[in-house]
């Protein structure tokens, strides 16, 4: 089929642009976009005809025949990669432009073209060599994109621990693909679920692709990267990079046999990341870390309806199926919701920045006058984060349920996992309708709380259009789910190819235009009381406030007062750190309130250890102390201890 | 001639127990001068018919190690003008009993290896490994650059001892090279301790302890 | 063509630099005899000489898999040196020269020697015509390294000449006639006397270990690399350490056909390991970046003793990584040469904003930290993968786990001071130097073309190379 | 057909009905404090006067001002659409439109809150916080209700969960989902509908600043709300279609009434706990569905 010529272009395309990229920025962003488009329509065959790419090259690369492969399951991520890649290339335009960036616009192209390449090569690539070449790569120029502005110690900071993080994430995969390859002999990867005794291999690769997708423990580098990287940077790791760390735990749980306690582990990780990542992000004062955090908890989403549907794999049943089959539905298709709205709400939260140059809600404020386009859109992207229908988070959110409650209601063993999850689920999803009502609130609603705020501009229409084009999938993924049900159970037939064939759930089918309907009627609703309010005469007047009379914009409720209260209920785990200098006497001076929530796993468990093992390094380096004697001392004591190993240490 | 063999090599555990005792750099010296010699001679009573090579080899061994070498040194010495004191770092009761435990060990240990008949009842493993055990003492032990050297000659005479066992077998070549490889070590190291001595007018190693983490 | 001009054209050369008059033209002759002894490295890679059995110097399939590295980075350091020693005119470069080329004369002697004593007097030689290698610099600093270096290598040369005796006796007991060529002894095999193989193992393990630099015997190793210039610290770590390791493997080979190859490769784990977490906990701290990579080469060292450890694939990833190690670390070394002097400093504290100073040798040295510490695409990615993948194959688990934990850390500790002398803004001083010392292609291309190697190695490897390594793991594992 | 015909009958009868429970529960207050009350159709006429009154808006208030209410109202018709009606059954039926409608309100709380912080009034701000953030516990009761009654019955369709009794864990669950409709529609102990002080309003709160038809559709939606919990309540714990037709029917709106009184009678009877304790009182009913749950799971394996 036309796959082949299609993927060929694109590849060309990105490789193009990694070399004219830092020239010429109209030529890269016309061959971005056609790459971008060659990669969608491959991607689109496949998913729409059906059927598997493969091809295997002729000439060895690295001592190994390159194997590309692209079916049902690559494809799904295939298509999100080149979305959100042509959005932020185009968003990037005005964003990262070259009068404002002039040393660091050329280099951000190229890596972003090279990023992109090489999360393609990692999503076709079937030989265990080759992708680790192309994880690596993607790790890398992952880094210099993050590090775009190198100017800043944060923004240092933070991409080193992002590629200390990934690296060891990587040196986990070389302990997987090493001990596949010596156990099945080559490089070549596929699906081997016959032999048994790879199972335990999934716990290295749980750990490896872990930290890459951000799953709980290990996310550790994930809010200060997503924080500090530039927006467009932001999205494409938010909404592309962590899935590639998913699409790693699906493939190869996919491929590979898994231990029985696997399902189990998984579920109950996603359960704690969900509530825990979004109760971070409600405790955030910076918008991007609160999204950042957020993006914790959709991995958790997702990995419970990977969980949910290990479990079902392993009862092995038809009902098992079933629900199995509606939850892996339900997370594969959230991979593509969570990717597009966060990547709208990235960007959003980047042309808030570009506008007003501060991220800290507590520096925001009624900018929907000055910015209505990113207003409307990042409250629409808001709706879909917080999985409110008509919107697609709902939709996705809804199967991972469906298969959660058959689950219980089949009285299958897995109940007592998914009873749990879905009430943590239940809770996360309110957990994210305050988190985002307050971070909608806070940047757009209400009086600008500084001067920068209040000079705000509306972006302009490079950023403006990627903005448009996500919400537009957000709606239609919403709104027709069923169109893309297609896609969605071809990648779950990948998966399990048992699973695949089926047609559309019922539900899915009976929910129909219930979110059409909904919305329309919403819209009616909201036009018709315009129009009344409007009929029955409408005045301007200050907010009324119980009648105070002199409000002003620092007397507004705060970002941190609003977190305040559902994120007390976890102060145990976030353990917020407030340094206050209260009122006192008669004639009280300034008072100061200063709230900081540390990454706690970071600050609390990871931070400790490594200064632990520094303090053993400057110990092991005192004996460097430039002594001869001592020196030689080494060396005899080298000696008698090679020789007790040796001579006492008997033949083995 | 065995009987005389031991004889000799007992004199040279005995020259190094002196060594580890010898409190002045002459007197060092000497004793490695010393010891030098009495390595030179033995090969003479190894080969029982006089051969061109060996005596080569045991002239070599006499000229260099008893002669040349220490001539660098004193040379080196008197260049630094040091003073004589040794300067232990290890002091000497310590080193004598260390030397001591060594060559009993030495000879412990040089039990549990076989050995070919011809040479069975011969001192040279055990003299070797003792001589090797006092060249590290003396090594780690010692803070000046010229005892340390010396120290290192001392390692080289154990190793010298054993492969006095091979003379007969290895052919000449390694003999040789090792000879020529030694002389020019440590004239390589004369001139090292000559040249630091000028960057550092002393020759007290401790002093050299800039290199460090 | 005979493989001997390997070592009769560098010496020939260091003879001609001793006595060559021309100051100006004298550094022509590093390149001049490089360029010969390249083309004929690898015209005999080729074609390969056939070699007698008994014969004392050939050039073996092991001598062929890697003694070329050897011969590629001495001719790009050469190449590096003609301009290096353009800009240290205050310094006589007869010495130097002269001795640059009796280096790479006896290393070709020492991986072309098949037996016990030739070995042994190479790498003898190989010590002492480093020596004014190191104290080239003539400061108090380069003394006092090469003090150290003498010192404690000399002591491990003379263990390592103990450990020759051993052996020589352990074949002598077993009724040997005393021939030392490495064919010989295998032959011997499991006549040679156990306990005199066993102690000269461990006496040539320590001997020839002290000059690969394994811990605890490396002390040496950060003073030398730190004051010697980068490109002999380049050629030390890319040349000398790989006779050792050589002699390793062969004297490994005749352990194991003594049947005592289980011992020796669990004391060659023992070993790699102890040194990779060594040189690890040394990385996490250092704040010189010279002294750095010194360590990292420790740690190096310890991958190849790891590989040689775990049977006939380990031994071939060793080979593969000698390659690797050798052409990407030699790149750094020039690298940080360019960098040391463009900032006047070595340590993180003084030296910063190298990206702006000297933009391409900080981004080559950049280049070349992701590439040792196994990023693909380079070299020594591939042979660390197949390393891991050779504990694997052998159920050494948990020293793959090890040896992963420590690669970790030293990512770690190099990530962190390379960075922190890239980046950053640069000192007015440092601006000053860096204008003294403009970054003209003559010292960019050069390591730029080590990475280039380096790159090339990884992605496609020659299969003439593959062949050569297969060849050389079935000359230490003869099939029994 | 029948359908096109069914579904405005039933809107129209949600629609009509709603505002008569507060004003029964007011009229219940009174009578416990033996007063004469304002007439049970009070919010029908203040909802007619709200309609004809103009409007008056923040200079901040962006349109979501109004757009927030009237998405808020249509998600909560549309919610009430989805329940079933005794033996009259469901117009919309579908697996798993439990949760669509869990996610309609929660879409009607993303409405009015998003509402109220449009004003930048920190009052408003307060309200609509406590709103999202008792809503958390509340959500983790209710899906635990829904997962009891879903075990009870093996079924995920509201027609099917709710048509049998909840059995023996009818009591646990009777209690629980009437804690979390009082704190849902903000009555006494969580939030005083008519307090004075704004300090501790909720839902009152949130709406200070609104006027004219935007606060009449609010308050027309919160009383909705109120109808559409205590059926939801009654369905769950009376086996309401277990008779006939017309008993069920009686049944079902002896049931509401009830309902009302009871919350009626909880608010003369009982002070509004502070709002430290808030959290308490949710997790105990909480836990109430939890041992529904457990109770359901038992039943079932038996």
């Amino acid at each position: 089929m036309t796959c082949g010529p299609l993927l060929l272009v694109a590849a060309l395309a990105f490789a193009a642009g990694i070399v004219l990229g830092p020239a010429r920025p109209r030529t890269w962003l016309a061959l971005t976009l056609a790459g971008a488009a060659a990669a969608l329509l491959a991607a689109g065959l496949i998913l729409g005809g059906g059927g598997e790419w493969d091809w295997r090259g002729g000439l060895p690369l690295g001592g190994e025949r390159p194997h590309l492969r692209l079916d049902g399951l690559s494809a799904l991520f295939v298509t999100l990669l080149a979305v959100v890649s042509a959005a932020g290339a185009v968003y990037s335009r005005e964003y990262w432009s070259d009068q404002h960036h002039p040393d660091s616009a050329p280099r951000g192209r190229r890596w972003w073209s090279a990023l992109t390449l090489s999360m393609g090569a990692v999503l076709l690539s079937s030989n265990g060599l080759h992708f680790l070449i192309a994880w690596e790569l993607f790790t890398v120029s992952a880094f210099f994109l993050i590090t775009l502005d190198r100017e800043h110690v944060e923004t240092r900071k933070a991409g080193w621990l992002y590629l200390a993080a990934s690296h060891a994430g990587t040196l986990c995969l070389f302990a997987f693909f090493a001990s596949l390859a010596a156990r099945t002999g080559s490089w070549e990867l596929g699906p081997m679920r016959g032999h048994a005794g790879f199972a335990p291999l999934f716990w290295l690769a749980l750990a490896g692709f872990g930290v890459k997708a951000g799953l709980f423990p290990l996310h550790v580098w994930l809010p200060s990267a997503h924080a500090n990287a530039p927006s467009h940077v932001s999205a494409m790791l938010s909404g592309v990079a962590l899935k590639l760390g998913v699409y790693g735990l699906v493939r190869f749980s996919g491929w590979l046999p898994v231990p029985p306690s696997a399902g189990w582990v998984v579920i109950g990780l996603g359960a704690t990341g969900a509530l825990f990542g979004i109760a971070f992000a409600l405790a955030q004062n910076d918008l991007k870390r609160l999204l950042a955090y957020c993006s914790v908890e959709n991995i958790g989403v997702i990995l419970i309806g990977l969980g949910a549907a290990l479990l079902a794999r392993n009862a092995d049943d038809a009902v098992g199926a079933a629900w199995g089959r509606l939850a892996l539905a339900g997370a594969l298709l959230h991979v593509w919701n969570h990717g597009l709205f966060k990547s709208l709400l990235f960007l959003g939260a980047g042309s808030v920045l570009h506008a007003t140059g501060t991220r800290e809600l507590s520096r925001l404020g009624g900018l929907w006058r000055a910015m209505p386009w990113t207003a409307g859109l990042f409250a629409l992207g808001t709706l879909a984060v917080a999985g409110l229908p008509p919107l697609n988070g709902f939709v996705s959110e809804w199967l991972v349920y469906l298969g959660l409650f058959d689950a219980v209601t089949s009285h299958a063993a897995a109940a007592w996992a998914a009873a749990p999850a879905a009430i943590a689920l239940a809770t996360a999803g309110a957990l994210a309708l305050a988190s985002f009502t307050k971070a909608g609130a806070m940047v757009f609603l209400g009086a600008p709380r500084t001067q920068a705020a209040e000079h705000a501009h509306e972006c302009g229409p490079w950023m403006r259009a990627p903005m448009l084009a996500l919400a537009a999938a957000c709606a239609t993924l919403g709104l027709a789910p069923l169109l893309v049900w297609p896609a969605i159970a071809r990648a779950a037939g990948v998966w399990q190819p048992a699973w695949g064939l089926a047609a559309a759930p019922s539900p899915l089918s009976s929910l129909g235009l219930a979110p059409v309907v909904l919305a329309a009627l919403a819209a009616a609703a909201v036009a018709g009381l315009w129009r009344c309010a409007h009929a029955r005469g409408l005045r301007r007047g200050p907010t009324w406030d119980c009648g105070y009379a002199g409000p002003t914009a620092r007397m507004q409720y705060t970002g941190g007062s609003f977190g305040a209260t559902a994120a007390g209920w976890f102060a145990w785990l976030l353990r917020p750190e407030r340094r206050a200098h209260r009122l006192r006497g008669f004639f009280p001076a300034e008072a100061s309130l200063a709230e900081r929530v540390p990454e706690t796993v970071l600050e609390r468990a990871i931070a400790p250890a490594g200064d632990a093992i520094l303090r053993l390094s400057t110990a092991v380096r005192r004996l460097q102390h430039g002594r001869l004697q001592a020196y030689i001392a080494y060396l005899a004591v080298g000696l008698a201890a090679l020789g007790a190993l040796v001579l006492l240490g008997g033949n083995s | 001639m065995n009987s005389s063999l031991n004889l000799l090599v007992g004199l040279a555990m005995g020259l190094n127990l002196l060594a580890l005792g010898s409190s002045r750099l002459p007197a060092l010296i000497g004793t490695v001068a010393a010891q030098g010699v009495v390595l030179g001679v033995m090969p003479f009573l190894i080969e029982t018919h006089f051969e061109w090579l060996v005596a080569l080899v045991a002239a070599g061994t006499i000229i260099g190690k008893g002669f040349v070498i220490p001539a660098l040194l004193r040379r080196a010495m008197r260049a630094a003008s040091i003073e004589r004191e040794v300067e232990p770092s290890i002091g000497f009761v310590p080193s004598l009993l260390l030397g001591a435990g060594g060559t009993i060990a030495a000879v412990a240990l040089a039990r549990a290896l076989p050995l070919l008949p011809e040479h069975a009842g011969s001192l040279l493993v055990p003299g070797a490994l003792a001589s090797v055990l006092t060249g590290f003492v003396l090594l780690i032990g010692r803070s000046k650059a010229i005892s340390q050297v010396c120290g290192y000659l001392i390692l080289e005479n154990g190793i010298y001892l054993f492969g006095l066992l091979l003379i007969r077998a290895t052919p000449l070549l390694v003999e040789a090279g090792i000879l020529l490889d030694l002389t020019v070590g440590v004239f390589v190291l004369g001139i090292i301790v000559d040249r630091i001595q000028r960057a550092f007018d002393s020759l007290d190693t401790r002093k050299l302890t800039v290199l460090r983490e | 063509m005979n493989a001997l001009l390997l070592i009769v054209v560098p010496l020939a050369g260091a003879a001609l630099a001793a006595v060559w008059p021309g100051e100006r033209s004298r550094p022509w002759l590093l390149p001049a005899a490089g360029a010969v002894h390249t083309l004929v490295a690898f015209w005999l890679l080729v074609r390969p000489p056939a070699a007698a059995p008994d014969a004392w110097l050939a050039y073996d399939p092991l001598a062929r898999a890697v003694l070329p590295a050897v011969s590629l980075l001495f001719l790009v350091c050469a190449a590096y040196g003609v301009s290096y020693l353009r800009v240290r005119t205050e310094r006589p470069s007869r010495v130097f020269v002269a001795s640059l080329l009796a280096v790479l004369g006896l290393l070709s002697a020492g991986h072309l020697a098949r037996h016990l004593g030739v070995l042994w007097i190479a790498t003898e030689g190989v010590t002492l015509a480093a020596v004014p290698l190191i104290h080239f610099n003539g400061t108090a600093r380069a003394f006092e390294a090469t003090w150290k270096y003498l010192l404690v290598g000399g002591t491990g040369i003379a263990l390592s000449l103990f450990g020759s005796f051993c052996l020589g006796y352990a074949s002598l007991h077993g009724g040997g006639a005393g021939d030392l060529t490495f064919t010989a002894l295998m032959q011997q095999g499991s006549e040679l006397s156990r306990p005199w193989v066993l102690s000269a193992w461990v006496l040539l393990l320590v001997g020839y270990g002290t000059k690969m630099g394994l811990a605890p015997m490396h002390t040496w190793k950060p003073d030398a690399y730190g004051e010697a210039p980068g490109i002999v610290g380049a050629l030390l770590a890319g040349g000398v350490t790989t006779v050792a390791f050589t002699a390793l493997l062969r004297v490994r080979a005749v352990v194991a056909a003594a049947g005592a190859g289980a011992i020796a490769d669990r004391s060659l784990l023992a070993i790699g390991l102890f040194s990779m977490i060594v040189a690890a906990l040394f990385l996490l701290g250092t704040r010189d970046f010279k002294r750095m990579l010194a360590y990292s080469s420790v740690e190096h060292m310890g991958i190849l003793t790891l590989g040689a450890a775990l049977g006939a694939a380990g031994v071939w990833a060793a080979l593969f990584h000698v390659w690797g190690n050798s052409l990407t670390k030699g790149a750094l070394f020039l690298g940080a040469g360019n960098l040391h002097r463009a900032a006047g400093g070595r340590t993180m504290d003084d030296v910063r904003g190298m990206a702006a100073l000297a933009p391409r040798s900080a981004a080559l040295f950049v280049a070349g930290m992701f590439a040792v510490t196994a990023c693909p695409p380079f070299g020594p990615f591939f042979s660390e993968l197949r390393v891991v993948r050779a504990a694997f194959d052998t159920h050494h688990g948990l020293a793959a786990a090890v040896f992963l934990g420590c690669l970790l850390f030293a990512f770690f500790g190099l990530t962190r001071l390379v960075f922190a002398i890239v980046d950053g803004r640069p000192r007015a001083a440092a601006q000053a130097t860096a204008r003294r010392f403009p970054e003209t292609p003559s010292i960019v291309l050069p390591p730029l073309a080590l990475l280039a190697f380096s790159l090339w190695l990884g992605l496609a490897t020659p299969a003439v190379l593959r062949d050569t390594w297969t060849a050389a793991v079935a000359q230490l594992y003869p099939a029994p | 057909m029948t359908a096109f015909l069914e579904v405005p009958l039933r809107l129209a009868g949600w629609l009509l009905l709603a505002p008569l429970l507060p004003g029964i529960i007011n009229k219940v207050k009174a009578w416990v404090a033996g007063r004469r009350g304002p007439p049970v159709l009070q919010l029908y006429y203040d909802l007619a006067r709200l309609w004809r009154k103009g409007v008056v808006l923040s200079t901040l208030a962006s349109p979501g001002f109004i757009a927030g209410p009237a998405v808020a109202w249509v998600a909560v018709a549309s919610a009430a659409l989805l329940l079933p009606l005794g033996p009259a059954g469901a117009v919309v039926s579908f697996r798993g439109d439990v949760l669509l409608l869990i996610y309609l309100l929660a879409l009607a709380r993303f409405g009015t809150a998003w509402a109220a912080l449009e004003t930048g009034s920190a009052f408003e701000g307060m309200g609509s916080v406590r709103e999202v953030s008792y809503a958390v516990i509340a959500e983790a009761a209710i899906i635990t209700a829904v997962l009891a009654l879903s075990v009870h019955a093996g079924s995920i369709t509201l027609v099917e969960m709710l048509t049998p009794a909840a059995g023996a864990s009818a009591a646990l669950l009777g209690a629980g989902l009437f804690t979390v409709l009082l704190a849902e529609n903000c009555r006494v102990p969580f939030d005083d509908p008519n307090t004075h002080l704004e300090l501790t309003m909720v839902h009152e709160a949130m709406i200070l600043d609104h006027s004219g038809p935007p606060l009449a559709a609010i308050l027309h939606g919160a009383a909705l709300k109120l109808f559409l919990f205590s059926v939801l309540l009654v369905e769950a714990v009376l086996p309401v279609d277990a008779l006939a037709p017309l008993p069920s029917t009686l049944a079902l709106a002896a049931g509401v009434l009830a309902v009302t009184v009871g919350v009626g009678l909880v608010e003369s009877l009982l002070a509004r706990v502070a709002f430290r304790r808030v959290p308490l009182l949710l997790t105990t009913a909480f836990l109430l569905c939890l041992f529904a749950l457990l109770v359901a799971w038992k039943g079932g394996a038996a």
